[in-house]
Order: structure tokens, then sequence, then C-alpha cells
């Protein structure tokens, strides 16, 4: 019986309320959820009912709630070469890609925090895949004609001279 | 989201207590007021998997049951520059929240297989009323 | 003297109260005693001027109208190894101060350019009464 | 065991109180309770010994009269991948800890000449009763 006894008691501290109340401590009821893009400012009493208030610019909630204050809005890193996807709303946060020529190196799985990287230039190579906002552009491994390999670049044939041009060089470039 | 980590509360330097409880790998706030919160994570690698990881993250994360969304509370992100032989990196976060009864305190991480779990006195998670 | 950063104290998860203000980018003290100050700042970069940073420094200043030269607290400084793509760096500070009233407690950073403001978790700064 | 640090405890800004007192490089608990513990130490090196320093610690210890053994307490460690020119790096700890009257505190460290001991704002040890 001990052991019931300790489980009921867990629940017994859990309020039920109705879909779309939540319980509020300070008011010992339930009371109505806000809207999204709204926070409680005046929990119900018993004659009448919540106070919602829109959020303050620069926050915001996307659930209804009956929460005392809205979620501060996040900001794109322009410095980091971060560009704006959506701008911060009452009901959603900001959303944030990387400018043209850049791609996403995420810190973690979710990716939600990630730096923005410049895409590699495919000199002297025909570009297999160009850069996205998730990936680095993907060169093809060799060279573009006119173009030979040196020290893992590829640099123009009409750039060498007789007694720079190596072995490869001749190769890709003719005599 | 990132995996939560999972504690220790009772044996050694650990323990709770003025009803400060911990359960399903959360601290239960037992009463509304403002709370210094704090938690090292120390990360340790390369490990064995050739997953190289470029960066260690530590999240503390609070839920409420009347929201649906977690709320970050304190962050600590640090990139790695270590070269292949093994590392060691600690991230300590600490700083007062306000919270209310029956909030749920807990803490993610990037990858758990770099978290250096073997002493408690390395890693480490807790909460003090003011 | 290094850039002071400025601070939200309303929005989101930032609060103040029991008189504890902030104004002109301080925390100003409402009461003598001794207090636990702590800040984090996450650094992060390259950002596009070509400026390579070597170090990030993060200070905890006091100013007191009755002594003309600021007093550093607590100071965290790093070194930074990072290579060209992005590099993120935290630095936690915390202690205890003896403070009197109308003190302001600020803090300075090596390179405001550096500071990653982008997430109120990432970067926060704040102060108790033992 | 690691070298223990030494510490100044009444100039500048370093103070005891409320009989939390400072001998032979330990702060001594004057009284039974939970204390929530901290220390910061700033590294830095190479110096001109060419061992070259692979890693830092730092531990917060506490000795009992009652058991022989150190308990470590709270432990922060770190390699270092920098370079050969100057490096800095500041490791901080902080925890709550349930202390006894007469336990004593130490703060230990892998290397003492690597320790950054000229400004008292870069490395600090201190503790309160919550």
């Amino acid at each position: 019986q001990g052991r019931a006894l300790t489980r009921l008691r867990r629940h017994a501290t859990r309020h039920r309320c109705p879909a779309g109340m939540n319980w509020i401590e300070s008011a010992r009821q339930c009371c109505d959820q806000c809207p999204a893009g709204t926070f409680l400012r005046e929990p119900c009493t018993s004659h009448n009912s919540s106070v919602c208030d829109p959020c303050p610019t620069g926050t915001f909630r996307t659930q209804p709630n009956t929460l005392p204050k809205c979620q501060a809005c996040y900001e794109c890193d322009r410095q980091a070469f971060q560009s704006v996807l959506s701008n911060c709303s009452a009901t959603s946060n900001i959303a944030c890609g990387c400018e043209p020529g850049h791609f996403r190196v995420c810190l973690d799985k979710s990716c939600s925090d990630f730096s923005c990287q410049k895409c590699q230039p495919c000199t002297g190579r025909l570009i297999q895949r160009p850069c996205s906002e998730m990936q680095d552009t993907v060169c093809d491994s060799s060279c573009k004609p006119d173009f030979y390999i040196e020290g893992g670049e590829c640099r123009p044939c009409h750039m060498s001279t007789l007694d720079t041009c190596s072995k490869e060089c001749q190769q890709a470039c003719g005599s | 989201h990132m995996p939560i980590l999972q504690w220790e509360d009772k044996r050694g330097l650990a323990f709770t207590k003025n009803n400060l409880s911990y359960s399903s790998n959360a601290l239960v706030i037992p009463v509304s007021g403002d709370y210094y919160v704090y938690a090292q994570v120390t990360f340790r690698g390369p490990i064995e998997s050739n997953s190289k990881a470029s960066s260690v993250t530590e999240i503390i994360t609070k839920v409420t049951d009347s929201y649906p969304e977690p709320t970050q509370l304190l962050t600590g992100t640090k990139t790695l520059s270590e070269s292949w032989n093994g590392w060691f990196q600690p991230i300590y976060l600490g700083a007062v929240v306000s919270l209310e009864v029956g909030d749920k305190l807990m803490v993610n991480v990037s990858d758990i297989k770099l978290v250096d779990y073997t002493k408690e006195h390395k890693t480490f998670f807790g909460a003090f009323l003011l």
C-alpha cells in the first residue's frame, strides 16, 4: 500500500485542468490560456477571465500559454554573414540563413547554431554541384581544359612558361 | 532536440534537499522564485567512432508542464581546434533565473558520447533558491 | 578603456528587482553588501573585417562616484588558436565582491565586434546580494 | 598530490568575514552547512623552462581532520593546443557542496609555474554559506 500511496501523492499535487486552461498556482485555479502572440498579464479570478497582453516588440510566443512573459527574439549574426530569412513576429522567432556565396557549418545535429562560411571557388575546375545553403560547392577533381594541376591547384596554361611547365603541365597544355 | 544528461542525485557528493527533487533527468522546482542555476560538463575526445566533433555545446533548459516548448536558459558552445590525440574541454554555466513551482531543469549536450562522466567532480549540475 | 557592453534588462529572460537597477550600461547597487557578480560573454569569429583576433578578454568592472578610476573586479582572457573557419569561445566569470550603495558594475570586452549577441542565453550578466 | 595555491586574504579585493577564515593555504569552514564554493585560475605560458605543458588542471579539494585522504570537490581540466607563442587559459569552477565545521578548502593546480598570479582579478577563490 505504501507504494501505491506515494504514487497517488505524486498525482495529487498535479492539478488537472480542462483543455485550453492551465493551473495557476497564485490564483489557485485553472485559467484560460492566452493565445499565441500574447502572454498572461493577470491570472483569472473566480469572476473574471485571464487578462492577456500582446507580446512587446522583440518578443514572441509560438503557442497558447499562461506564461508571465514572452520569449526574446534571436538576432541574425550579420557580421558573420548570416541573413534574415523571416523576421521575428509576435508568434514566431526570427529565422536566419547564410548570405549568398556562403553555406552553413552546423555546430550541432539540429543545426540551430551555425556559422556561415565562404563557398569555395572552383578556380580552374568544373563545378560538380553548386554551393547551397547547407553545403559547400563540390568541384570536379580534374582541371578544366587549358588548366594544369600543380600542388593541388589548377593553374591556367597561358600562365606557364617553357621552363616552369612541369610534366603535368605539358600533358594538359600541350607543348 | 539535443540529448539530455542523466544525473546521480544521492551517492557521493550528490544531494538534494528542501524539496528540490530530481526525477526523470530533471531538477523539479518546489517553490516559485529566483534560483542560481549552474552546471559544468567536461567533454573529452576523440572517441573511437570517427565522427570528428568540431564543437561541443552544453545547454541548461527549462520545461514547463503548461507550455509545449522547452526554453533554453544558458548555453555554452566551444569550437574545437584540438589535434587528433586526446583533448579535454570543460564548459561551466551559471546564472540567476526566475522559475515557477513545477518547472523542470535539464542539461542538454551536443554529443553524449563526448561527455566525461567518469568523475563526479568533473561534470556536475545544481541550483539553489536566493 | 575597453568598450562597454550594453544589455537588455526587461525582455525575455532578463529582469531586475529589489532596486538593483540597470541604467547607462551598468547595474547600479542599491544597498551596500557582498554580492555574487557573474557574467558570460560568448565570443565568435572570424568576422568580415580582416582583423585576426589573437585573443579575447572579458572584464567585470566597478565604477564608484568617489573614485575617478574604474576597478577591474574579474577578468577572463583567452588566446585563440582557431583556424580560419568559424570559432566560438565562451568566457564565464563569477565571484563575491564587496560593493557600496551607488557603485556601478559594467562588462568590458576586448572587441565588441567579436561578441555573439544573437541569443540571450549565450551572453548574460547579473548579480545578487548574499 | 598536485601543488596547492597560496592566496592573499586581506589586501585589495580580498576579504574574509563571518568567521570564514584563511590559514595555511586553506579556507576554514566555521559552521556546517551548504556552501557555494568557486575558484578561477588563469594559466599562461609558455614559460622559459622548456616543459611543453599539454594540459592544465585546477582542482578544489576538501581536507577533513576526521579523514586522511583529501576529497576532490570540483575539477576543471583543459588540453592545450596552443602554438609556441604566448597563451592564456582561464578555468572557472563553482558548485554547492555540503561542508562540516573545520573542513578546509584548497585549490590545487597541475603546474604552479603556469599560474598567472600577477593580477587579483584573474585568479581568485571563495565560498559563501547558502
